[in-house]
C-alpha cells in the first residue's frame, strides 16, 4: 500500500499521550498516535498490549485517565459513545457489538433510526435503504427480516462493517475486523478498505497478520505492555521488521 | 424501683383498628405513670416470638400480645412466666392458663353479624364472605355465624349459595368474589355475611355495580369508612368492638398485675374455659353491634366525628338527620 | 393452519394464546352452567382485568431491558394514598374546595401521577446509574412504599373517593351504548387505515405483500372482533334499580319498559389507550427500538450510542406512571383507598408479562402478550371463584398454570429455534 | 489496614461486614441503655437468626448458579406442615405410639427432609432439564406449596409438638454449661489443626506461607471468638422458676442458691454444623467447585463435561434439605406448626445472601458471608424492636439498608476492579 | 508439513455421514472425515460452512441428528461433553469456555479435579501442577491465584489448550486457536502442535488461515454450506488449489 499521503496538514486525529489504567494494571501508557485523511495507520502487538483499550478511548467505549484527542486539530471531548459519532468516529468492535434480537436494518440503523414526519420510526424506508447497501457490501445476503442471532459469523460482521461505513464517517476505528472471516470474505473486507481510503476517510485497523497490515496499510504503530513501541512506514520496512518489533519491542534503526 | 414498663407485642397493623387500640393503650400506661413499649410482627408468628423475647430482653414488667396464633404464642408465655412476667392475652384468645384474657370474643363477633344480618333477612339466599384463610380467626368468625344461621338453614328459610375465602383479606379480593358470586347466582343474593368492614367495602362496592346496594352485609371493627356505609344505608351492621375500652382495661390490668395483682383480683375477671378445654381467668368486653338504629353511639363514644360519620348522607339515620 | 397465519403474517404464538384463552372460558362456561360467557360476566372480567394489565405492559419494557420490578404493588398503593389524601384533605379541606369539586379529581390525578414518575425515576436512577440490580432496589422499594403509604393515611382505610374519580373505577362510569358504537366505529375505521397504509407502504418500496384477500380477511376479521366487543358490553343491560336511582337522582321517573346498556367502561378504554401507546411506543419509535436493543445486548447498545442509563431510568419513569394509572382504577373501583391495596400485584404482574410471552432473559415481550396473559390469569381467577374453588386451591392451580404457560412457551421457542 | 489484612489473608469484604455489624450492635446498645449486647439478648439473636440463616446457605448456591429460589417460606411451610402431622397424626395414632414416643421426631424428621428432597429435586428437574427459568418455577411454587400446606393440616394450627423434637426449637434445648465448653474446646482445636494443616500444606508445595506470627495471631484471634463465644451463652442463666421446674420434674427440689446458664443452643449448633458443612462444599468438594464454574460460565461449565442439569437438581435438593431443616426448627421454635409459618422468609432468605456478597450476576458468593447477612437483617429488626421503633418505620429502615448494602458492595467491587 | 503417515490401519476417528440441522437449517449434510494417529486433519471453509458445528459432535457439544462415530474402530456414542471425554477426546472451543471467575488451575482441571484420600479437592497441588504445565506452555505466565476473567485474550488462550494437553488426550479438537493471538504467541502453539503430532495424538484443526494450514497440516478437509467439498494431501496442492476449493467448493483435478 503506498499511494503517497499528504502529512504537511493537520491530522484528522491526534492522540496526545493516553494513558489508561484498570485498576493498578496499566493497560495503556503515555501513547501518541495520529491519522491523516485517506489514511490507514495498523496498530499491531502481542495480546494484552493496549491496542483494543487505545482506541476504545477514541470511540468513547472508555474514558481514559490522561491524554488529549484531537480531531481536525481541534481539542475533543470524547466522554461516551455518542460523543464520537458526533465528531463522525465509527468503530466495528472485535466483538461486533450488534443487539442478536433485532433484524439487520435495525441493527444497521441502531441509535440514529430513519423517522416519519410524525417521529415514528419508518421501518420500510430503513429496510429499504439496508437492501441497498448490503447488496453493494456482500450480494447474497437475503436475510432482512431475521433476527441477526440467526445469520453466521461472517454474515454478522458484514452487518457490523456495514453500519460503519454507512453514515458518512470520517474516521473509521476497525478492531480485528477479519479475525473470524473466511478468505473470500477477507478479501471483499480488505477492497472496501481501499475504496473507503480513496474517499478520504481515516482507518485504524488492528490486525494480528502482519502481512494483512502490511498490504493494507500506510503507516503501522506498535504497541507492547501499553507502551508505543513506534510508528513505521509500511514500505520502508520488511515483515520481519515489524515482528522484530511486536516481539523485541525495539524500533528498527532504518525506520522513518 | 423505677416505674413500670408494659411491652406490647402487635400481630399487625394492617387493619385500620390497631392504631386505636395502641392509642387507647397508650394513654392508660401514660395515666398510670407506666411505660410504653412496642413491636410488630407483621402477621408472622415467628416474628412475634422473636419480637416477644426481644421485649422481655428489654426488661419490661408485664406484656400485653395480640397474638397471631392462639397456640403458637406458647414459648412466648412460657418465656414470660420463666421471669415471672404476667401476660394479657389482647383480643385473640391465647390458649394458656397463665395469660389473662381480655377480649371481645371473636365466635361472638360472628354471632352478632349473623344476628343483624339475619335480624334484616330471615330468609332467602345468603353469600358468606370470610377472612383469610390463613387466619385462624377468619374460622372463629365463620363458626359463630352459623351457628346462629344454622336452624333456618336447617328449616330451609336460608340458603347459603356462596362461600369465599378472602385472600389477604384485601377489599379487592372481596369484591371480586363477590361479582362472581353475583353473576353465577343471576344476583339471586338476599344478604351477605361479610367478616370484616374491609371486606365488607368490597361486597358494596360490587352490589352498587348491580344497583343492589342496600341488601344487608354485615361486618366488623368500626371502620370508619365502614360507619359512613352504616349510615347510607349500604351496610347494615359494623360489630364495633370499642378499642379504646379494650386498650384502657389492657393498660390497666398490665399495670396491676405487674404491681403484683393476682390474675383472679382483677376488676371483672371471671373463670372461663375454652374450646380446647383451658381454664383460664378472662374479662369480655361487650361488643356493640353498630347499627342504623344505634349510630349515635359511636359519635357520642368520640369514635367518629358526625362530620365524617355522615358525609354524604342526606336524611339518613340519627345522628345524621 | 400455520400455512394460513403465515399468509395473513399472523403471530402463531398469539394464535396459540389465544386459542389456551378461548378453551379456558369454555370449560368455565360450562361448568358454571352456561354462564360464565355473557355479557355480564365478560363486562366483568375486562374491568376486572384492567389494573393488571396496565401495569403489565409497563414490566413488558422492564423485563426486555433485562430488570425487574418487585415494588410496583407498594408503589401502586403510595399513589394511591397519595391521591387518596389529596381528594380527600387536601382539596376539600386545605384548599377549601369542598366534597366533588370538578378540580379535584384532576387534580389528584396529577399528584399520583407525579408520584410515580419521581419514584420511577428514583428506581431507574439507583438501578441505571449507581449500578444496584433491579431485584434488590425493587425488593427495597416494595418494604419502603408500602410502608410509605401507611403513614400517608396513618393506616386508615380513606374514602369514599371523590365522585367524578370514581368514573375511573370501571361500572361506575361507562361511555352508554351511544358513545360505545362510536368509539368502536373510529377504532374500526383506525384499525383498516392502519392495514391499508402498511400495505401501501410496503409497495411503496416494493416490498413482497400478502394476497389481497388475506388483507381483507384479516381487515373483516379485525372490525368484527372490534364492533362484536362493543356489541356485548352493550348487551349487559343496567340493572332496573340501578337505572331507577340514576333516573331519581336526574329527578326523573323511569319510563316503564326503558333499558340501557352499559357500554365500554373508562377503565377498558383507559387499558386500550395504554396499550396502543405502549405498543407504538415498542414497535414505532427510537424510544422502544432502543428498549429492545439494550434488552438484547445492552453493550451493543450502548456502544451503538444508546443512552442505556437514561434508557433504565426513562422505562421505570413509565412504569411509575402506569402504577399511578393503575392505582386511580384501582382505588376508584374500590371507592376508597385501603392500605393493602395492590398487595401481591408485582407477582400477578409479572406473571401476566411472562404468561404472555415476555423472556426473562431480556430483549423479547409483546405489549398485546402481557394484556392477554393478564386476562387469561384474571379469567382463570374469577372463573375459580365463580365455580365456587376454595381460595388455597386457587393459589395452587394459578401457580401450576404460570409454570405450565411457560413450560408450554419455552418448548415452542425451542422447537421454532427462536 | 489493608496491608495488615493482606497479610494476615483476611477478606477485607469479610472484615467490612464484621465491622458494619459491630457498628450496629453498638448503636443499639447505646439506644437500649446497655441492653442489647446483652447474654441474654446475644442468645436471643442467634437464636432468631438460625432459621434464616440455614436457608441462606442454600440461597447461595443457588444464586452462584445464576437461579433463584422464591419457595423458600413455601417450602418450609410445607415441610413444617408434613413433620407436625407425621408427630401428632401419624406416628401417635394411626401407628398407636401415642405421645413423645422416642421414634416420633426422628421419624417426623425423615418426613420432613424427604418432602424437602422431594420437592427440591422436581423443581431442580423444571429448571435444569425442562428449561424453564427458577424464577418461574419458584414463583409457582410459593404459591403452590404454602397452599398445600395449608390443606395437608386443613388450615388448623397443629401441636403441640412432640417433646424431643421440641429440643431442636432454641431455649427449649441446651447443651448446658460444660457441653458448651466441650464442644467450644473441640471447636477451637479443629480450628487450629486447620490452619496448621494449611500451612504445612504450603510449605510441602513451596507456595508462600504468612510470617508465622501471623498465624499465630490468626489462631489466636479465632479460638479466643469461639470460646468467648461460648462464654456468652453460658452466662446467660436460666431463670429461678424454670429451674424450680425442672427439678420438680425431677422429683427435686431447687438447692438454695443454684444456678445454671443456658450455654449453646442445639439449633444453633445445627447451623454451625450446616454452616461448616456448606462451607466445605464450597470450597473443598468437586460439587462446589461445579457450582461455582457453573455460575461463572453456565456453557464453559457443561463443556467441561460438568453435568449442569444434574447441577441444578443438586443445588435444589440442598436447598430442599436446608428449607426442612430449618422448618424443624422455626417450628420446634414455635412448639406449634402455625399456617403463616416461614411467611415471606424468601425476601429475608435472598437478603441475607444478597447483603452477604453474594451477587445475583452468578459466580460469586459465600457461605460465611450469608450467615452473618442473615445476622445483620435480625439485628437489626430486634434492635429497632427493642428501641420501639415503628413497625411500618421498621420496613422502611430494612428495605434501605437492603439497597444501601448492596451499593455499597457494588462500588467496592468496582473499586477493587472484581 | 509432510511427515509420513501411516493410514493402512484403522483410523483413529472415523466420522460417518454425518448430518445435523437446527430449525430447518442443514448445517451440516452428510460430512464423513477420518483421522489416524500422529496426524493433523485442517478443516477449511468459508464462515457459516458447518465447520465448528461438526467437531461439535465429535466434541459432544451437539447431538448429531444421523450418522455415526468410529473411535479406534469401534461405533461411539457421544451424546455429551463427558462421553467425549471418556474416548480421550479433547477441545479448544472457539470460544475458550472457561469459567471466568476461577482461577487458572481450578480451569485447568475443571471436571476432573485432584482430590485428597479423604475425597476433598486438592488446590495445592493442583496449583503445583498448574504451574508445572504453564511453565512449559508459557514461561512468562505468574498470574496463578487471580480469576481468568482478569488474564489478557492470550493468557485466557494458553489455559483452555493447556487445559486440552495435559490429561493424555489421544484426540484433539482445535478450533481457530490462533483467531485471537500475536505472532509470537501463534508460533508456541505451532510449536506445540508439532510436538504432539509426534506424540502420536491425532488433531483436528480448524483455521482460516490456508498458509498456516499448509504449514501444519498433513490433510486438508474443505467444507461449504455444510457439505464436504473434499479431502486433500496439502502436500499435493497448492495454496490457490486449496482457496480455489473453498471459494467455488470444487475439488482440483489432480488432488489425493
Ligand atoms: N475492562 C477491563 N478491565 C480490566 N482489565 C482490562 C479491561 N480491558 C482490558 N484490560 C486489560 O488491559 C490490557 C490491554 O487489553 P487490550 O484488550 O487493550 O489488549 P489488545 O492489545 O487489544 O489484545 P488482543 O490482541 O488480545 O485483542 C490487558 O492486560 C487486559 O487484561
Ligand atoms: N446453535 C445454533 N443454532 C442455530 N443455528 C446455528 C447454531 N450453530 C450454528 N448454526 C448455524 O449453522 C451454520 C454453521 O455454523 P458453524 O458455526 O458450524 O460455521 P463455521 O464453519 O464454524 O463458521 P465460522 O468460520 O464463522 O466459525 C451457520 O449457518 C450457523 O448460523
Ligand atoms: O378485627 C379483625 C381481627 O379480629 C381479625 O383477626 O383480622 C381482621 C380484623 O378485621
Ligand atoms: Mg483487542
Ligand atoms: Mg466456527
Amino acid at each position: 500500500m503506498a499511494d503517497t499521503i499528504d502529512r504537511s496538514g493537520t491530522p484528522l486525529v491526534e492522540m496526545r499521550d493516553i494513558s489508561i489504567a484498570f485498576g493498578g494494571i496499566k493497560a495503556v501508557n503515555h501513547v501518541s498516535v495520529d491519522l491523516f485523511p485517506g489514511e490507514v495507520v495498523g496498530l499491531l502487538g502481542h495480546n494484552g498490549a493496549g491496542k483494543s483499550t487505545l482506541i476504545k478511548c477514541l470511540s468513547g467505549a472508555y474514558r481514559m485517565d490522561a491524554g488529549e484527542i484531537f480531531i481536525n486539530g481541534d481539542k475533543a471531548a470524547i466522554n461516551n459513545p455518542r460523543d464520537a459519532r458526533r465528531y463522525n468516529i465509527e468503530t466495528i468492535y472485535q466483538t461486533l457489538a450488534l443487539a442478536d434480537n433485532l433484524d439487520a436494518a435495525s441493527n444497521l440503523f441502531l441509535g440514529r433510526e430513519l423517522t416519519t414526519p410524525v417521529g415514528l420510526v419508518d421501518d420500510a424506508r430503513m429496510e429499504a435503504e439496508t437492501r441497498q447497501i448490503m447488496g453493494r457490501l456482500n450480494p447474497n445476503f437475503q436475510k432482512f427480516s431475521a433476527p441477526v442471532s440467526a445469520l453466521s459469523g461472517g454474515q454478522r460482521q458484514s452487518v457490523a462493517i456495514a453500519r460503519a461505513v454507512y453514515f458518512n464517517a470520517r474516521i473509521l476505528i476497525m478492531d480485528e475486523p477479519t479475525a473470524a472471516l473466511g478468505p473470500q470474505e477477507t478479501r471483499m473486507v480488505a477492497d472496501l478498505i481501499d475504496e473507503l481510503k480513496r474517499q478520504g476517510l481515516g482507518i485504524f485497523l488492528i490486525d494480528h497478520d502482519v502481512h494483512q497490515v502490511k498490504e493494507l496499510c500506510d503507516r503501522a504503530a506498535v504497541m507492547k505492555n501499553g507502551e508505543l513501541v513506534g510508528v513505521v512506514d509500511v514500505d520502508s520496512v520488511s515483515v520481519d521488521d515489524i515482528l522484530a518489533m511486536i516481539i523485541a519491542g525495539k524500533k528498527p534503526q532504518m525506520a522513518a | 424501683q423505677d416505674s413500670v414498663t408494659v411491652g406490647v407485642s402487635w400481630s399487625n397493623f394492617q387493619e385500620e383498628r390497631w392504631k386505636t387500640d395502641e392509642a387507647a393503650i397508650k394513654a392508660a400506661l401514660e395515666e398510670a405513670g407506666a411505660e410504653y413499649v412496642s413491636a410488630d410482627a407483621q402477621s408472622s408468628s415467628a416474628k412475634q416470638l422473636s419480637d416477644i423475647e426481644s421485649l422481655i430482653a428489654q426488661g419490661v414488667d408485664a406484656l400485653i400480645i395480640l397474638a397471631q396464633d392462639a397456640q403458637a404464642i406458647g414459648p412466648a408465655v412460657q418465656a414470660a412466666a420463666d421471669e415471672g412476667i404476667p401476660v394479657v392475652g389482647y383480643d385473640r384468645l391465647i390458649e394458656d392458663a397463665r395469660a389473662f384474657y381480655l377480649t371481645f370474643d371473636n365466635i361472638e363477633v360472628g354471632r352478632m353479624q349473623a344476628r343483624a344480618v339475619f335480624a334484616a333477612q330471615p330468609t332467602g339466599n345468603y353469600v358468606m364472605i370470610k377472612g383469610s384463610a390463613q387466619d385462624p380467626n377468619a374460622d372463629f368468625l365463620r363458626g359463630g355465624q352459623q351457628e346462629v344461621l344454622q336452624e333456618a338453614i336447617d328449616a330451609g328459610d336460608i340458603t347459603i349459595v356462596g362461600e369465599a375465602y378472602t385472600d389477604g383479606w384485601l377489599p379487592a379480593n372481596a369484591q371480586r368474589n363477590m361479582e362472581q358470586i353475583l353473576t353465577a347466582n343471576d344476583n339471586n343474593v338476599d344478604a351477605v355475611v361479610a367478616s370484616n368492614d374491609g371486606t365488607a367495602g368490597g361486597v358494596v362496592a360490587a352490589l352498587t355495580a348491580q344497583g343492589m346496594e342496600g341488601i344487608p352485609v354485615s361486618g366488623q371493627d368500626g371502620d370508619h369508612a365502614a360507619l359512613n356505609r352504616v349510615a347510607l344505608g349500604t351496610q347494615t351492621v359494623s360489630v364495633w368492638k370499642d378499642a379504646r375500652d379494650l386498650g384502657r382495661a389492657a393498660g390497666e390490668i398490665a399495670v396491676a398485675m405487674a404491681n403484683g395483682t393476682a390474675m383472679g383480683d382483677i376488676e371483672g375477671a371471671a373463670a372461663w374455659t375454652s374450646p380446647a378445654g383451658t381454664e383460664m381467668t378472662a374479662r369480655f368486653l361487650e361488643p356493640v353491634p353498630v347499627t342504623a338504629d344505634n349510630l349515635t353511639v359511636v359519635v357520642d363514644a368520640g369514635w367518629i366525628d358526625q362530620e365524617t360519620l355522615c358525609q354524604g348522607v342526606t336524611g339518613g339515620p340519627a345522628p345524621c338527620n | 393452519m400455520r400455512n394460513l397465519a403465515r399468509t395473513l403474517e399472523i403471530d402463531t404464538r398469539l394464535l396459540g394464546m389465544i386459542g389456551a384463552f378461548i378453551a379456558l372460558c369454555l370449560v368455565f362456561h360450562f361448568l358454571t352452567d352456561g354462564r360464565f360467557l355473557t355479557p355480564r360476566n365478560i363486562f366483568n372480567l375486562t374491568i376486572q382485568t384492567v389494573s393488571v394489565g396496565i401495569m403489565a405492559t409497563g414490566m413488558v419494557f422492564v423485563i426486555v431491558t433485562r430488570h425487574i420490578d418487585l415494588s410496583v404493588g407498594s408503589l401502586l398503593a403510595t399513589c394511591s394514598a397519595m391521591m387518596a389524601m389529596t381528594q380527600t384533605l387536601v382539596t376539600p379541606e386545605w384548599l377549601g374546595l369542598g366534597l366533588n369539586h370538578p378540580l379535584t379529581a384532576p387534580a389528584a390525578i396529577v399528584v399520583g401521577l407525579g408520584t410515580g414518575i419521581v419514584i420511577g425515576a428514583f428506581h431507574g436512577w439507583l438501578i441505571g446509574y449507581l449500578g444496584i440490580p433491579a431485584f434488590i432496589v425493587t425488593l427495597g422499594g416494595l418494604l419502603v412504599w408500602r410502608n410509605v403509604a401507611w403513614y400517608l393515611t396513618n393506616g386508615q382505610t380513606i374514602g369514599p373517593l371523590d365522585g367524578n374519580f370514581q368514573l375511573f373505577g370501571g361500572i361506575g362510569g361507562t361511555l352508554g351504548e351511544t358513545w360505545s358504537w362510536v368509539f368502536g366505529l373510529i377504532c374500526a375505521a383506525a384499525a383498516l387505515y392502519a392495514i391499508w397504509q402498511s400495505r401501501r407502504n410496503k409497495i411503496s418500496h416494493d416490498f413482497p405483500v400478502k394476497p389481497l384477500w388475506a388483507e381483507i380477511a384479516l381487515g373483516a376479521l379485525v372490525t368484527a372482533a372490534i364492533l362484536g366487543f362493543i356489541a356485548i358490553l352493550n348487551a349487559y343491560q343496567i340493572p332496573e334499580r340501578r337505572l331507577e336511582r340514576m333516573f331519581e337522582a336526574r329527578g326523573e321517573v323511569l319510563p316503564e319498559g326503558f333499558t340501557a346498556g352499559y357500554g365500554l367502561p373508562i377503565s377498558v378504554l383507559l387499558l386500550i389507550a395504554v396499550a396502543v401507546t405502549m405498543t407504538i411506543i415498542a414497535n414505532r419509535t427510537r424510544l422502544g427500538r432502543y428498549i429492545f436493543a439494550t434488552g438484547g445486548n445492552p453493550d451493543a447498545a450502548e456502544l451503538s450510542g444508546i443512552n442505556t442509563r437514561l434508557l433504565t431510568v426513562k422505562v421505570f419513569i413509565m412504569m411509575g406512571i402506569l402504577c399511578a394509572i393503575s392505582a386511580v382504577v384501582a382505588s376508584s373501583r374500590q371507592t376508597f383507598h385501603s392500605n393493602d391495596i395492590g398487595t401481591l400485584d408485582e407477582l400477578r404482574v409479572i406473571a401476566a408479562a411472562v404468561i404472555g410471552g415476555t423472556a426473562l432473559a431480556g430483549g423479547v415481550g409483546t405489549i398485546y402478550g402481557a394484556i392477554l396473559g393478564a386476562l387469561i390469569m384474571q379469567s382463570l381467577q374469577s372463573g375459580m371463584a365463580m365455580v365456587g374453588v376454595d381460595a388455597p386451591f386457587q393459589n395452587i392451580v394459578v401457580g401450576t398454570v404460570l409454570v405450565v404457560a411457560v413450560l408450554i412457551d419455552t418448548i415452542y421457542r425451542k422447537r421454532t429455534g427462536d
